[in-house]
């Protein structure tokens, strides 16, 4: 079709058949995502949820007794390790960010540093759990114990924790720095008045991640933290010496009633462990990304 | 007379013979800043080359040129905020009231909080208005609260703010306009009480009416200060500046008062320049 | 004049300062280095209490005990005698070097002072096995007062020797220790990955154990090729299966779809990559396994359910996040000037997509893919309750193990050389890791290189 | 060199002095009460045993109210090297001591006996099976359930992991060590019995004590796989459930766990854990020793 | 005269009551583009205010107006580049050789193709400066080898750009410099053969040297295409433009040659931004 000018005109419509298949790929390739998500945590949440109860979660957990099959015990034990890892791994993580990002000229060694946190961060699980259980519970004679597991998990989430600080940590404008030292502030005071208080939501970002990792770590603790179920503070022992106990942690639960489901219960009580664990995961992911909202706001 | 000599001893010094016009210094009775043989080196990178200006107390100065001549390196010796550059070396000496500051016993806080800076894009802190004002003071060891609530009055009153923002000092001050946000800087800036205050093309990232505002408290802070400020806009520094420095590939071409600069150049290339032939 | 940029009084002050918190450093330290002369651990055997200073560790050869049947001297170990050693000296070579001045050095020797409490804590316990040869089964060790302040001083002495360099000099030293310990880990851990690996493969032969088809434990036979190849296999088909998912579902979210449907779309692929792996295991294991062995006595296929198949679908899923979130970041990195230039060239927007934006975001699609690679190899608890684990060469539908699954499943068993063998498949695997690594690293930095350009 | 010249000794109130003491024998510490005995029983190895163990631990703390029982480990092999350390009191294994595990060094003793059932499904038209049978199924020579007898299909041979007791105990019971062709080798008795369960040509060895209604346990040589079958000799499946700690030692807190073990008390939370409880000589079992019937 | 009846009309129906001088257009009786009581909203934003111009074929017109007034806005509408803007409404009537581009008829592959458009920061593509080129050709459906060389070539040479690449056509187009990226760029627009070519201040991100070879390309496009300029630049709208429209506040202020728009401006306000007294 030709208009007064004798060019084509702009009415002249295409057919374009390819950008409606590719289209169309597009779509289904999110459609599937989506179903796999929503397939996933509906099985488990509806398999899992009628299983809980206020009991099942405030009572302890008792091979003896049927009726006993609460999973207090290792939601305290996945709160010990939490607690424990991010006492060590949060302080010696942001010093250390902030000293590479910082401090640290921009050398050699800080690529070299760069390259080896990405190494960490890549290292499968299992071999985590073969280095804690040699080190630690062996050489360290702390035995399968919550402190053992806790110190294995510090080195699992360093990384983590480094890289997503150095992040925010480069992240902050440039002009921000340059305007407190415009104003006679010494460089500690800069970083600690105001480039890590910027960084801060990403900080908090990257430890309610690390926090998710802990959560759902099972191949590194199941050498190091082991399988005992003992409520902290019972018999004649404090709550800290628990650290020194094993203890497994929710997901180790997990695993280990589905994989040994002996009891007629056991395998109610696996859906129920599995939904608790996709609601904590669920809560985690929602607080990371009102933290990194925040961020992306300040 | 000085002026001259000065110019002959630089070229005949530098690696690379400058032939610098220097015309009739408005204020130069009264000299605040004085730069002598002033190289700058971006590792190899020769930044400035042999510069020699003396720049007077109660004046607006304003440093003009292309894009990349140097003017904003020029600026930050001022307080040494190219100490935090990486391989950036310096030769010759800088004064201020007759005090070297690159003397190794300089406590560089105290040159910067005698020599204020705003920057071109404003960067306010991503915390209250408040706190953005008092943070300068509060680095200088003020601690008094009724102090700082003076300092913030008075600061703000000097930017020609206090009024509009009286009433929400404790908001953040990201969620001001652009232009608030620079006169914020500027009050920051006033708040640690310096005599010299820098500004890098203050202006340039803001609209006609928030420049307008900002031009007009330049005039008043000469009172006060010795404003040295860099701009990109040629009206902008006949306008406000009593005296103009035409800076070119790191050298200071020309440097006079605003009048004769920009009705009667003495260098060629300044005239090119301003008259829209390159750059 | 107050106002000097160079001022002698205000630097007298600062030197007042400075001679008090030395002279703070000194005495904390004296009293540091005093502590070892105090009563330092107290080890109580069956409702026997040994009360013991440091110096006494150091100095005497051993405790006396008394079993049921033997009575015999327990020595102490020779580590916790170098340790008290050293802490004695170091504390006090920190004061010296405090007099001296020489702020640095000092503040490490106080701070490797304050760590020999650690190593008493760790080689005390040898002192339990001396006396369980004695068969006094229980011993339980306290740590005294004097204990706890070498290890307290000495950190407050280190940290007062540098503050006396100034709070910039202590922070940054600070830092800088931080910033060891974690580099530290990781130097620690490739050593011990290697060390503990290395003496099986040196035992069985690098040719036997990479390439053996058998591995049997108990005939000391530790081939470990069907592990090894399993884990190929189960990674490339979960790569084949995740990555056009993944790069398609990353297009959809970054390019086409309204923000209404990203808001839904993007939290579930973030949720997927927070599900922990043990839920994906418990998933396939009640859902995808038994599926597949239906599935094969609909078909007549020779399955039983656990098999690689079901470890490719768990690893597929697994690995979808991981390459939605970093191609949609790489997508979304690409500027919209490449889009506008295409569109203002009369391209459709899908046009637009596929050869200009996925093209410009390759280099990130592809880090997003060996991520992916990585964390499939890597997979342990998801695929230990799906794959059967039987140490076979990979069949579709047979059962297999891989090198991760091999670990986990034999670790707590085994011993001697066996737990050796273990520990070299964690060095194959590391060096696995490694390769994926060093390949990521390479395409990343060409990418950047293809962009400066 | 120095001699004995300086040794410590104990003393509550200073520090070392040169003289020696002896330390009070411990032969009045049977005597304790229930409340004198405190402190931690630490218990290492064995998984399959965590369940006894903790059950008896349970029931041992409420009696002994300042111990704290801590059961760890994982797997028996853990047992001896946490005993020989002293990192544990007192190690669990599923199976007996290996010779490079010097048995010498350790008081062992046996606290129950887990029968081993070879559990086929339940449609399974299979219910009896020969030793020999057995043996060829598991090692491969025998590949289809018609061959001895059932519906014409491929057996599926479910096993445990290569280092379980479980199959330890099968293994050299039915003398096909390291023959074995599996199918799957899975981790836990459970998953075994699920696998059983729900696949018709299966085949694999489970704890006798998760025999329930939804597997078969076949008989072997025509015998049923049962307690007292086990007790009078003619079950020959099954390996021991044992406990170790150092050799001659005489801690009131172990004692006190083994007497309980073999109380009446002990033996039900055994037999309730689905195993068979043993007396106390029970080193190794002799089929006849008929005490155990409780 | 028809301008002026325009003008007037705009005037009573736009919300604000618009005072536009329109005077001698150079090349007004051949007309490319017509643009009528075009209004367009950033969602709640009045951007453009009834606007009204008659773009003659084969000349050259600049848009200038200080930052913010709607310039780039006007530009982007010609080929509807607007529609990628979320929220964007626009209303009027638009046509390039009679034809309405925002009929619900119109392909905008084919406007797109009919008018091309250059930015302000040259962006060439990621590949080869050969693909750079060829990409437009193909995705409008040209596949023959032999042709798409032959489009490279002249593309290139209109583009004053063959000598320099002609051995290098293979190697990668970000290698370029600042410079060459752009008018690689005009060179891909031009390989779609478009009839208006549309930039965006495609200078204003080169050096001086680049800025004169563009300039001077300008010169010689006029020949074959329409062009339409946004420039921040007066010495340069002054320097290549045939026509010069005025923008303030989003509405079209003076709209004349060149000429008498720095010579002889009709409105007060197109004087003093002229002179450099605001902007
Ligand atoms: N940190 C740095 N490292 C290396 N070179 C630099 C650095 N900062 C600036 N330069 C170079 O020094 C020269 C002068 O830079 P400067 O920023 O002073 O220019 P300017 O006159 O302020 O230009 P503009 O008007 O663009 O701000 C430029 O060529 C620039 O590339
Ligand atoms: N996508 C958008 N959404 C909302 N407002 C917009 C958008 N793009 C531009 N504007 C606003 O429309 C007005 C005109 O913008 P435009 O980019 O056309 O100005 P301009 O004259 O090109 O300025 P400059 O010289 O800075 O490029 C400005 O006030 C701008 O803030
Ligand atoms: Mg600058
Ligand atoms: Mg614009
Ligand atoms: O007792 P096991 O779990 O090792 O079979």
């Amino acid at each position: 079709m030709l208009n007064e000018k004798g060019t084509e005109s702009l009415y002249a419509k295409h057919k374009r058949p390819a950008d409606a298949v590719l289209k169309g790929l597009i779509n289904a390739a999110a459609v599937i995502t989506v179903v796999i998500v929503v397939g996933i945590i509906a099985y488990i949440l509806v398999k899992g949820i009628p299983h809980i109860s206020w009991q099942f979660l405030t009572t302890d957990y008792s091979t003896l007794d049927q009726n006993r099959q609460g999973i207090l015990p290792m939601i305290l034990n996945t709160l010990y390790i939490v607690i424990i890892t991010l006492l060590i791994s949060v302080p010696v993580g942001i010093c250390s960010a902030i000293y590479l990002t910082q401090y640290a000229r921009k050398g050699r060694l800080v690529r070299a540093i760069d390259f080896t946190t990405e190494i960490l961060a890549g290292i499968p699980s299992i071999i985590f759990g073969l280095f804690g259980y040699t080190v630690f519970c062996v050489m360290f004679r702390l035995q399968t114990s919550i402190l053992a597991g806790s110190l294995t998990m510090v080195i699992c989430i360093l990384p983590t924790i480094i890289r997503t600080t150095e992040e925010a940590l480069i992240s902050v404008p440039s002009n921000y720095k340059e305007g407190a030292m415009a104003l006679g502030a010494g460089k500690l005071r800069v970083i600690m008045g105001i480039v890590l208080p910027c960084a801060m939501p990403g900080v908090l970002t990257g430890v309610i991640l690390a926090v998710g990792r802990i959560v759902g770590e099972s191949a590194a603790l199941l050498f190091t933290s082991g399988l005992g179920f003992n409520m902290p503070g019972k018999g004649a022992s404090g709550a800290m010496d628990h650290i020194m106990e094993s203890g497994r942690t929710l997901t180790l639960h997990l695993y280990t009633t589905a994989m040994d489901s002996t009891g007629p219960n056991t395998l109610n009580v696996a859906f129920a462990t599995a939904a608790v664990l996709l609601i904590l995961v669920f809560v985690l992911n929602r607080l990371a990304s009102l933290a990194s909202k925040a961020l992306r706001k300040g | 007379m000085k002026q001259e000599t000065t110019a002959l001893e630089t070229a005949q010094k530098s690696e690379t013979p400058v032939k610098t016009s220097y015309g009739n210094i408005s204020g130069s009775e009264d000299i605040k800043v004085s730069i002598k043989d002033l190289n700058l080196y971006y590792k190899d990178f020769h930044a400035l080359k042999g510069l020699n200006m003396e720049i007077p107390a109660n004046r607006v100065t304003a440093f003009i040129g292309p894009s990349g001549c140097g003017k904003s390196t020029c600026l930050k010796t001022l307080n040494r905020m190219n100490d935090l550059v990486e391989g950036c070396r310096i030769t010759g000496k800088i004064t201020i009231d007759g005090e070297d500051i690159y003397d190794p016993r300089t406590d560089v806080t105290l040159l910067r909080k005698r020599a204020g800076m705003v920057f071109q894009k404003p960067n306010p802190f991503p915390m209250s208005i408040y706190d953005n004002i008092t943070y300068g003071p509060k680095v200088h060891g003020i601690k008094s609260k009724t102090e700082l609530d003076k300092i913030v009055e008075t600061s703000l009153k000097a930017a020609a703010l206090w009024d509009e923002v009286k009433d929400r000092l404790k908001q953040s001050a990201l969620g001001m306009s652009g232009g608030q946000q620079q006169r914020l800087c500027i009050a920051r800036a006033l708040a640690v009480q310096p005599d010299v205050l820098l500004m890098d093309e203050p202006t340039s990232a803001l609209d006609p009416i928030s420049t307008l505002k900002i031009e007009d408290l330049m005039g008043d802070l000469r009172e006060k200060y010795t404003v040295i400020i860099v701009t990109h806009n040629m009206q902008q520094a006949a306008r406000i500046a009593d005296n103009t420095a035409f800076f070119l590939l790191g050298q200071l071409v020309e440097y006079t008062n605003t009048t004769d600069m920009f009705n009667n150049p003495a260098d060629e290339r300044t005239e090119r320049y301003i008259t829209g032939r390159f750059g | 004049m107050e106002n000097r940029l160079t001022d002698a009084q205000r630097d007298r002050r600062k030197a007042q300062k400075t001679r008090i918190v030395r002279i703070l450093a000194i005495v904390l330290g004296v009293v540091s280095a005093a502590s070892f002369f105090f009563p330092y651990i107290t080890f109580v055997f069956k409702k026997q209490v040994y009360s013991v200073s440091a110096l006494q560790l150091l100095t005497v050869r051993g405790m006396r005990v008394a079993g049921p049947k033997l009575t015999g001297i327990v020595s102490i170990p020779v580590l916790t005698r170098i340790a008290v050693l050293a802490g004695v000296v170091l504390a006090l070579a920190g004061v010296v070097l405090m007099l001296l001045k020489k702020a640095a050095p000092a503040g490490a020797c106080y701070i490797l002072s304050a760590l020999t409490p650690l190593i008493v804590l760790i080689s005390t316990s040898d002192i339990q096995s001396a006396v369980t040869q004695l068969n006094v089964t229980q011993m339980s060790v306290r740590y005294l007062a004097p204990f706890l302040l070498v290890l307290l001083l000495g950190v407050v002495c280190a940290v007062l020797a540098l503050w006396t360099m100034g709070p910039e000099r202590l922070a940054q030293s600070v830092f800088l220790v931080c910033a060891c310990v974690s580099i530290g880990s990781v130097v620690i851990i490739t050593i011990y990955v290697i060390v503990s690996g290395a003496p099986a493969i040196a035992e069985i032969g690098l040719g036997n154990f990479l390439f053996g088809e058998t591995w049997a434990a108990g005939s000391n036979q530790f081939g470990i090729l069907p592990m090894i190849l399993s884990s190929i296999a189960a990674t490339a088909g979960a790569i084949l299966l995740g990555v056009p998912v993944g790069i398609l579902t990353a297009v959809f979210l970054s390019e086409t779809a309204r923000p209404a449907v990203t808001k839904i779309v993007h939290p579930a692929v973030e949720l997927l990559a927070g599900i922990p792996s043990v839920i994906y295991g418990f998933f396939g294991m009640l859902v995808i396994v038994p599926f597949i062995k239906q599935c094969g006595e609909f078909f007549h296929w020779n399955t039983q359910g656990d098999s690689l198949l079901a470890a490719i679908l768990i690893l597929a899923v697994m690995v979808l996040p991981t390459i939605v979130n970093v191609s949609e970041t790489a997508l979304r990195a690409v500027p919209v000037s490449y889009r506008e230039a295409s569109m203002a060239l009369g391209a459709t927007p899908v046009m637009t997509i596929f050869k200009v934006t996925i093209p410009a975001a390759r280099s990130g699609v592809l880090s997003g893919v060996i991520l992916g690679v990585g964390r499939a190899i890597g997979e342990t608890m998801a695929v230990i309750m799906v794959a059967g684990n039987v140490a076979n060469m990979p069949k579709l539908l047979g059962s297999v193990r891989f090198l991760t699954t091999g670990i986990a499943l034999e670790l707590s068993y085994s011993s001697g050389l066996h737990r050796q063998a273990l520990f070299a498949i964690g060095l194959v695997l590391f060096v696995f890791i490694m390769l994926v690594d060093v390949l990521f690293t390479y395409i990343s930095r060409k990418g950047v290189q293809m962009d400066a350009e | 060199g120095c001699g004995g010249s300086q040794v410590l000794d104990a003393s509550s109130t200073k520090a070392a002095s040169s003289s020696e003491a002896s330390a009070a024998g411990s032969s009045d510490a049977s005597a304790a009460a229930s409340t004198e005995i405190s402190g931690n029983l630490t218990l290492n190895g064995s998984t399959s045993m965590a369940e006894v163990c903790q059950a008896l631990g349970e029931a041992f703390m409420k009696k002994y109210p300042n111990v704290k029982v801590d059961k760890s480990g994982n797997g028996s092999g853990d047992a001896p090297k946490a005993v020989e350390a002293g990192t544990a009191l007192i190690g669990d294994l599923s199976r007996k001591l290996k010779d490079e595990e010097k048995p010498d060094d350790f008081d062992v003793k046996t606290i129950a006996i887990d029968g081993i059932a070879i559990a086929v499904n339940k449609d399974n038209k299979v219910k009896n099976l020969t030793t020999d049978q057995i043996t060829k199924i598991f090692t491969g020579a025998v590949k289809n359930w018609k061959e001895v007898g059932g519906d014409d299909a491929a057996i599926n041979v479910i096993g445990r992991e290569s280092a379980s007791g479980t199959r330890d105990g099968f293994e050299s019971i039915f003398k096909c060590k390291e023959k074995c062709k599996y199918a799957s080798e899975l981790t836990s008795t459970g998953a075994v019995k699920t696998k059983v369960s729900s696949d018709k040509a299966a085949v694999g060895y489970i704890s006798l004590g998760n025999v329930d209604n939804t597997v078969t346990a076949v008989k072997v040589d025509g015998v049923d796989a049962t307690e007292d079958n086990i007790n009078n000799g003619t079950y020959k499946a099954h390996r021991p459930f044992i406990e170790i700690c150092k050799k001659g030692s005489e801690d009131d807190l172990i004692n006190a766990w083994f007497t309980f073990v073999y109380s009446e008390e002990g033996k039900k939370i055994i037999q309730d854990c689905k195993l068979i409880a043993t007396d106390e000589k029970g080193n190794g079992i002799s089929a006849g020793s008929a005490s155990s019937k409780a």
